[in-house]
């Protein structure tokens, strides 16, 4: 599939500041009118890359030809203006404007000091939303939208920009199925429409069922381009990892034993004082991984804050072995025996300003074995903590006293996994393991919560990836609008089915 | 960058300290064109400061005893940064700390019950701040920026009144000579021996006790504070109630271990500003208990060496808080430590 | 160092400040007119020391004392009493004089002190006749921060209100109660607020305002200017009075006079006493007797003005529209023009009469004294509390 | 109290506002950008005292109160190149300044004029002003009430504002559009000082006439107490300026009254700020970005 190349860049290094050297002289070439794949491990070089092509980052040395001709971007301006848009894998939204302020922002039109002219904004923009049948509300306050919508309004800002070419990093990570499936539909209508699109995604199937071509990169250098029709997710994983990986999960039968967790009628209010969570009931077996899908937003990080103590809980009791735990507080529930693997890793599993080895203690520094005498933490037996934890995990870090943002995202979630494994508790929480994780470290965090579940513990996954939750449970409960439409075996129901439900439709009404 | 051996050195970076000896250094030089250009000579200037500073015992006293009330204020300034607060109450608690010293020294006169009140008001008086900002979410910039005034004015009003002193109106009543400090000679007291202690403690707390580990997870991030089971209202209450007392205790000890007067003074000439000049030193020690006992030192160097160099060069005071100034503002240069290395590297290949 | 011009010198003298320093309009400057005076008289250097904080007077009287060349140290401001006893018990061979301070039983230190109340009487007298003769029934005053040393200068205030009153029922057979609108602002560095406080006092009919808090009068003076200029008046009343300076040159037409406190007398009698070798530790009071406080005259004033220098000077006149110095003087006359001759007649014979004690004033020091002052209702009560 | 008091407590509140005011708009306009700064204290007296003397130069107050600006401009670039180019901390350099300032202004004074610590400016550098019986009112009010009202539509309604507060709330987002960060936090930062700048030349050739080495009395720290107290928002900080200049002129006309100690009296505008904050204001947010040096690498 030979076409017009509209981007080229060529040698591209890029050495920060601190003296990472992210990309080794990458090729890359983008024909017109494709939808491009780039995939690699976390920390390949894409994102470093797509942000040298967006004009965010100067590469040290390399050229970027678009359409034959040389350019160099000073800052995103010149990129837009040279028809090239992007949507970062961590939004960059300003939280407190509405979709509106936030797409039009930087090319308001007039004057800087004459009033901004919001109804004709609006109307150009209902067109483009018309258009694509891609809608989102224009007045809300960004920070009050689910994800999935927030990531709309990223693509709008781009496509009301006139880009020609979209860089996509990472887009389906927080979406739905059936966002993805809306995203997909609409990249595809861009791609008709003339537009071209590089997409990033550690999802295989993803990039198998929407891209034209693939290129992968490895620790900052291109491996290969294949056409997408001639490539296998196998062979595309051995090409990122360089290895052979198991893509599908060893999970053994196993008989659920006793039940550790216990929910009872729990009602959980949201915050903005609405019932996220009505009168839910269900139980998690010893040995059992119970899963919960469904669109985001259905009450899912409520029930979960409740479990976990964050949230006050509105009604309804919560058991743990038996004892009545409403109400305790997230260290007397540590004591307990639980542990949470958080869905947001940045805000609330890690202090990313603090050091590895203060991180890998967090939440379970006050166990004896942390403590010099009560209330005196000895640091040298938490820093052999972390140490172990980096081994044992294979977690990348420049060292144990490196602040953690130094990591990349997927080693902290595996140091996050590691930290809270090692709590040995009776019961985890598992909330979006293996969000923005590569391949590779997506099977291995995959493959522990299943060791974790046949040594007997009991699991609780809540994933917006539903494969994964259909992958890994062994029964599962669709939420929508804070209650179950059903409580179901994975191998007992098709995606078309769980889809419905996901959709507010009740289990014994489909089956009826 | 493994790193081995004891806890302290895991967690102390030197390079700040570095660069704040290099902001040190373009102050004083910056400083020096200042006095060049208003017909000074840089050297004399500088060569009698730091003999008034450092040149005698007397003068070594002197700048010890000028960093121990400024010392305590830092570290007050420092715990509420750390702890994600910007706590400039410490003016505040440093009034309530002295006048507690001298209402309760004179009930019982026993010094370890006037430090011990002078820390409790120290506290008291930070209770309002933290109780606002913890269930009113009231921002502790207005907040104390109020209570400074309002202490102050309360305080005046004892000074002047219940507590004026009758056979000399010009100050309260003295703290009574059992209840001083007592000194170790040249006027000096054993207050920078417990300001020293109290950095010590500090930087214990905060970097290795469980407490101090929460109340720094909750100043960089709430949200995963309470996730690993900190409590962080209770840390932001913790910040201001033990910046509070820190400051209370350097109000104490500025009064009882301070001669001649042994009381405050009428207007509160001696207990005024001396929270104000802790952020900078704070600032200048990068809010690192360790970092604010040598800024602070480094402070009370520039106030001792002061008087001969009025004396001997006689340089105005007010060229000394310009150069302070300058120096300030100098620290606030990041990477002054990187561009430094690199102009030296530059220097020596050529 | 400068050893070439110490040489020419016959020594050496030094004034430490105390935290106001140089520019609080007050004893700070006095002190520096003084004792600038002296060194120019006597050929001597000076070297002037400033304070940060209280802090530092230990230190600067040390390091002075420590550098034994000085024929007499000087200390500004009571609030240094406590570090000159201290630093004159470590150095008995070095001289000290203080301002404002009371060490009486020390050989080589010399205490000068001003009876502030009775230079206030004579303000308060002034503000009180002014406002009978003009039919007003209120004076203000404006003081700085709440201390016992001004209470003094309140209560002198009172006093000579109190007596006006009495005059003038004696001299034209009416009654008259004059209030005293008081306030002490809390801060000596504020003119905005002295402004505030002024502008309150004259909104509730204050006719004559005393200013005794040095920076934040500065606010006073502009407050009453303010109103005059409201009036289209270039002169009082309402007026101003100033404080410890001959502060009249300031805003001439507004400061009808001020209350002297004559600090550059006591350093330059001090520095004196030392160079003819006739200094004497103990007190030194200095009253209206003594000519150690007083009520500015136009010659007081015109000897400020020319203190400061020549280049000033000149374009401190440019800045109030005079062509020369005796314009200037002319118009304080003229200002001074603006009140009726018994009335400065008056305000002798109550002068006289202090300096001849026939008359006392009160010098409350503390809170209970200055209430007891504020309590009384005649002039002749207040005398019974000065006893 | 009768119509006229009323009335000079009003006026007494309007002119003590100005600088509370401005200073708080131009704090909330470059904290809206993200740009903290804690030196207005300093910039207030060092443009008093610059401002009186470009006055005096020219013969002209309002050539002070831009010489005010000039001074408020040149430090906001001090601070801006500190803090938004080099990404320095935004707290530091403000302590600076305000030492700075208390050298350089009691230095200055007895330098320029040859009076130690305060100085009368002449006439014709002080500002016109509209004289009624009871006190005078500055063009000045109107000038800055205008300031605030124009301040907060530009920063709510146009395009600047918007960019303005995009890069306060995240710059990176406003990175990804084009939006230069710097330029905008920079300029931000200048604007902020300027108006800072130009309420301290208001105190001397205007409110007060006069320059003294400590004239500026806290109104700096008054300010960004307003700004927050404000929620960063110019309008609120008009009403919260004069709020504070009207408890305080209330405090001074009832001190003389003496119902309470006179240092309770003095309490009162920052009690009753607490009280208000407190009781009905609660929770402010800064913008997110406040105080934080934005890097792209
Ligand atoms: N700001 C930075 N400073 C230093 N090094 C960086 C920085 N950003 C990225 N790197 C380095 O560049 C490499 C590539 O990072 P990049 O973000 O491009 O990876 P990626 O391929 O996007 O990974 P992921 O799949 O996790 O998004 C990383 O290994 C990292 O070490
Ligand atoms: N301040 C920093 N200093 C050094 N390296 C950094 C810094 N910030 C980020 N990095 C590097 O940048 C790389 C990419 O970081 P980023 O936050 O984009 O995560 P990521 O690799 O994209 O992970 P994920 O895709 O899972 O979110 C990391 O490998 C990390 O090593
Ligand atoms: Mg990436
Ligand atoms: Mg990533």
């Amino acid at each position: 599939m030979e076409g017009t190349p509209i981007i080229e860049m060529k040698g591209i290094v890029k050495v920060y500041p601190d003296g990472t050297k992210a990309l080794k002289g990458v090729d890359l070439t983008v024909n017109k009118g494709e939808i491009l794949g780039l995939l690699g491990e976390n920390g390949a070089g894409k994102t470093t890359l797509m942000k040298i092509l967006f004009g965010m980052l100067h590469p040290t040395s390399g050229k970027i030809f678009i359409n034959g001709e040389e350019v160099r971007f000073k800052s995103p301006s010149d990129a837009i203006a040279h028809g090239i848009g992007m949507v970062h894998q961590h939004f960059t939204l300003v939280e407190v404007f509405d979709a509106l302020h936030n797409i039009i922002l930087g090319m308001e039109g007039h004057g800087a000091f004459s009033k901004i002219d919001v109804d004709r904004a609006r109307e150009k923009l209902q067109a483009l939303m018309d258009d694509l049948n891609f809608q989102v509300p224009l007045d809300i306050p960004v920070e009050d939208l689910p994800v999935g919508v927030q990531q709309r309004i990223e693509i709008l800002k781009m496509l009301y920009r006139n880009v020609d070419v979209l860089i996509l990093d990472e887009p389906t990570a927080v979406l739905t199925p059936l966002e993805v499936e809306e995203l997909f539909r609409v990249l595809r209508q861009l791609k008709a429409e003339g537009k071209t699109i590089i997409f990033i995604s550690h999802k295989l199937n993803e990039v198998m069922e929407l891209t034209d071509r693939v290129t992968v990169i490895r620790k900052g250098e291109v491996i290969g381009t294949v056409n997408t029709s001639e490539a296998t997710p196998q062979l595309l994983a051995r090409m990122m990892v360089g290895r052979d990986v198991v893509l599908r999960i060893e999970k053994p039968p196993k008989e659920a034993g006793e039940p550790i967790l216990k929910v009872e009628n729990l009602t959980v209010m949201g915050d903005r004082g609405e019932t996220a969570v009505k009168n839910l009931s269900f139980e998690v077996r010893a040995g059992e991984i119970f899963g919960i899908a469904g669109v985001e937003g259905n009450g899912q990080t409520e029930l979960i804050e409740a479990i976990s103590g964050l949230r006050k809980v509105g009604g309804g009791k919560i058991y743990l072995n038996g004892k009545d735990i409403t109400g305790k507080t997230p260290r007397e529930l540590y004591d307990l025996g639980m542990a949470h693997i958080p869905e947001d890793r940045t805000h609330m599993g890690l202090i990313l300003e603090m050091t590895v080895t203060e991180n890998s203690v967090l939440g379970l520094h006050w166990h004896p074995k942390f403590q010099r005498f009560r209330g005196i933490i000895n640091w040298n037996k938490a820093r052999q903590h972390a140490q172990a934890l980096i081994e044992q995990f294979d977690i990348s870090a420049p060292g144990t006293e490196a602040p953690v943002k130094s990591l990349s995202g997927g080693n902290q979630q595996k140091l996050i996994v590691a930290r809270e494994v090692s709590k040995e508790p009776v019961f985890i929480i598992a909330a979006q393991p293996t969000r923005g994780v590569d391949v590779a470290s997506t099977e291995y965090i995959r493959n522990y919560l299943v060791k974790l579940r046949n040594e007997g513990k009991a699991v609780l996954l809540v994933s917006a990836d539903l494969d994964e939750v259909i992958q890994l449970s062994d029964r599962m409960g669709i939420i929508y609008e804070g209650e179950f439409m059903g409580v179901v075996k994975p191998e007992e129901v098709t995606t078309e089915e769980i889809g419905m439900m996901m959709g507010g439709i009740r289990y014994e009404e489909i089956r009826k | 960058m493994k790193r081995s051996g004891s806890d302290l050195l895991g967690t102390i970076n030197v390079k700040p300290f570095i660069e704040s000896l290099i902001a040190i250094l373009v102050g004083f030089i910056i400083g020096a064109i200042v006095l060049i250009a208003f017909g000074y000579n840089p050297f004399e200037a500088y060569y009698w400061l730091f003999v008034g500073a450092l040149g005698s015992t007397r003068g070594i006293a002197s700048t010890l005893k000028y960093a121990t009330p400024i010392m305590l204020t830092a570290l007050t300034f420092a715990i509420g940064t750390r702890t994600g607060i910007f706590n400039i109450g410490a003016e505040g608690s440093f009034y309530f700390g002295a006048i507690a010293a001298v209402i309760f020294t004179n009930v019982w006169a026993n010094m370890w019950f006037g430090l011990a009140m002078g820390m409790l008001l120290g506290a008291l008086w930070a209770l309002p701040a933290a109780t606002l900002k913890v269930y009113r979410g009231v921002h502790e910039v207005i907040s104390t920026i109020m209570l400074n005034w309002i202490g102050w004015f309360f305080v005046l009003w004892l000074i002047v009144g219940p507590y004026a002193n009758p056979s000399d109106p010009n100050k309260t009543i003295r703290i009574p000579e059992a209840a001083r400090l007592p000194e170790i000679g040249y006027g000096l007291s054993i207050a920078i021996i417990i300001a020293v202690i109290a950095a010590i403690l500090t930087y214990f707390l905060l970097w290795h006790t469980t407490m101090g580990f929460g109340m720094r997870a909750s100043g960089i991030n709430q949200k995963a504070a309470r996730y690993a089971g900190m409590n962080p209202k209770m840390a932001v209450m913790w910040s201001f109630l033990i910046g509070g007392l820190l400051s209370g205790l350097g109000g104490a000890m500025k009064i009882m271990g301070e001669g001649p007067t042994y009381a405050i003074s009428q207007g509160g000439a001696n207990i005024y500003g001396f929270g104000f000049d802790g952020i900078g030193v704070a600032l200048v020690g990068r809010n690192h208990p360790l970092g604010i006992i040598l800024s602070a030192l480094f402070f009370g160097m520039l106030r001792a060496g002061t008087a001969l160099m009025q004396a001997e060069a006689q340089v105005p005071l007010e060229i000394i808080k310009v150069i302070q100034g300058i120096i300030v503002i100098t620290v606030a240069i990041p990477g002054l430590y990187d561009l430094v290395k690199k102009a030296l590297h530059r220097g020596a290949a050529a | 160092i400068s050893s070439s011009k110490e040489e020419s010198k016959k020594g050496a003298i030094a004034i430490v400040y105390d935290v106001g320093g140089r520019g609080d309009l007050s004893f700070n400057d006095m002190a520096y007119l003084g004792a600038s005076k002296a060194a120019k008289d006597f050929n001597l250097d000076l070297v002037e020391m400033q304070s940060n904080s209280e802090d530092d007077y230990v230190k600067n009287l040390e390091t002075l004392a420590s550098q034994k060349k000085y024929l007499v140290i000087i200390a500004v401001g009571f609030m240094m009493t406590d570090a000159v006893k201290q630093v004159a018990k470590e150095y008995p061979d070095q001289k000290f004089a203080i301002i404002d301070g009371y060490i009486p039983d020390m050989p080589n230190v010399m205490s000068i002190l001003f009876k502030e109340n009775e230079g206030s009487a004579l303000a308060g007298a002034l503000a009180g006749l002014i406002a009978a003769n003009d039919g007003k029934d209120k004076v203000g005053i404006v003081l700085g921060m709440e201390i016992p040393v001004l209470y003094k200068f309140e209560a002198g205030y009172r006093f000579g209100v109190k007596w006006a009153e009495d005059y003038y029922y004696k001299k034209e057979g009416k009654n008259v109660t004059i209030d005293v609108i008081y306030q002490y602002t809390g801060t000596f560095n504020d003119a905005a607020k002295g402004k505030a406080a002024a502008r309150a006092q004259l909104a509730q009919g204050a006719w004559v305002i005393y200013q005794v808090a040095g920076g934040t009068g500065l606010g006073v003076f502009d407050a009453v200017d303010e109103v005059l200029k409201s009036q289209n008046k270039k002169m009082g009343p309402p007026f101003a009075i100033g404080v410890d300076s001959a502060q009249d040159w300031i805003k001439p037409g507004v400061i009808i006079a001020s209350m002297m406190k004559r600090v550059d007398v006591g350093v330059y009698t001090a520095v004196q006493d030392a160079v003819n070798g006739n200094f004497k530790g103990g007190i030194v009071e200095l009253g209206l007797k003594e000519g150690g406080v007083g009520l500015s005259t136009v010659d007081d004033v015109m000897a400020m003005f020319n203190s400061l220098p020549e280049d000033t000077q000149k374009q401190k006149l440019k800045d109030l529209g005079f062509n020369s110095k005796d314009e200037l003087k002319q118009y304080l006359e003229q200002t001074r023009g603006q009140v009726p001759d018994w009335v400065w007649d008056a305000i002798k014979e109550l002068e006289g009469k202090i300096k001849t004690g026939i008359i006392k004033v009160p010098a409350p020091m503390d809170k209970d004294g200055i209430e007891a002052v504020r309590q009384a209702k005649t002039w002749q009560e207040m005398m019974e509390l000065a006893k | 109290m009768n119509v006229g008091d009323v009335i000079t407590i009003l006026i007494t509140s309007v002119m003590a506002m100005v600088p509370i005011v401005l200073t708080s708009v131009g704090a909330a306009w470059s904290e809206r950008a993200g740009v903290v700064s804690i030196g207005y204290e300093g910039v207030l007296l060092m443009s008093a005292f610059f401002g009186a003397i470009f006055a005096e130069l020219a013969g002209s107050a309002t050539v002070g109160l831009i010489g005010g600006i000039i001074v408020g401009v040149l430090l906001g670039m001090l601070h801006g190149a500190l803090t938004v180019y080099l990404k320095g901390d935004h707290v530091i350099p403000g302590i600076g300044i305000n030492l700075l300032a208390m050298g350089v202004v009691p230095f200055g004074i007895l330098a320029y004029w040859g009076t130690a610590g305060q100085h009368q400016l002449p006439h014709d550098a002080v500002l016109w002003h509209w004289k009624t019986p009871y006190g005078e009112i500055s063009p000045m009010v109107i000038v800055t009430i205008l300031v605030a009202v124009v301040t907060w539509w530009v920063l709510f309604k146009t395009p600047l504002g918007l960019r303005v507060r995009s890069v306060g709330e995240n710059p990176e987002a406003a990175d990804a559009l084009g939006i230069n960060v710097e330029k905008y936090r920079f300029w931000s930062t200048v604007y902020g000082h300027a108006l800072a700048g130009l309420g301290g030349a208001y105190m001397s050739v205007d409110w007060l006439g006069l320059v003294h080495k400590t004239m500026s009395g806290g109104r700096g720290f008054i300010a960004l107490a307003n700004m927050v107290f404000s929620g960063w928002n110019p309008l609120v900080s008009l009403i919260g300026g004069w709020l504070f200049g009207f408890f305080e002129a209330l405090a001074t006309w009832l001190a003389p009254k003496h119902i309470i100690p006179g240092q309770f009296i003095l309490m009162l505008p920052y009690i009753m700020t607490l009280i208000i904050v407190a009781g009905i204001i609660g929770k402010a947010r800064p913008p997110k970005w406040d105080g934080r040096p934005y890097k792209r690498e």
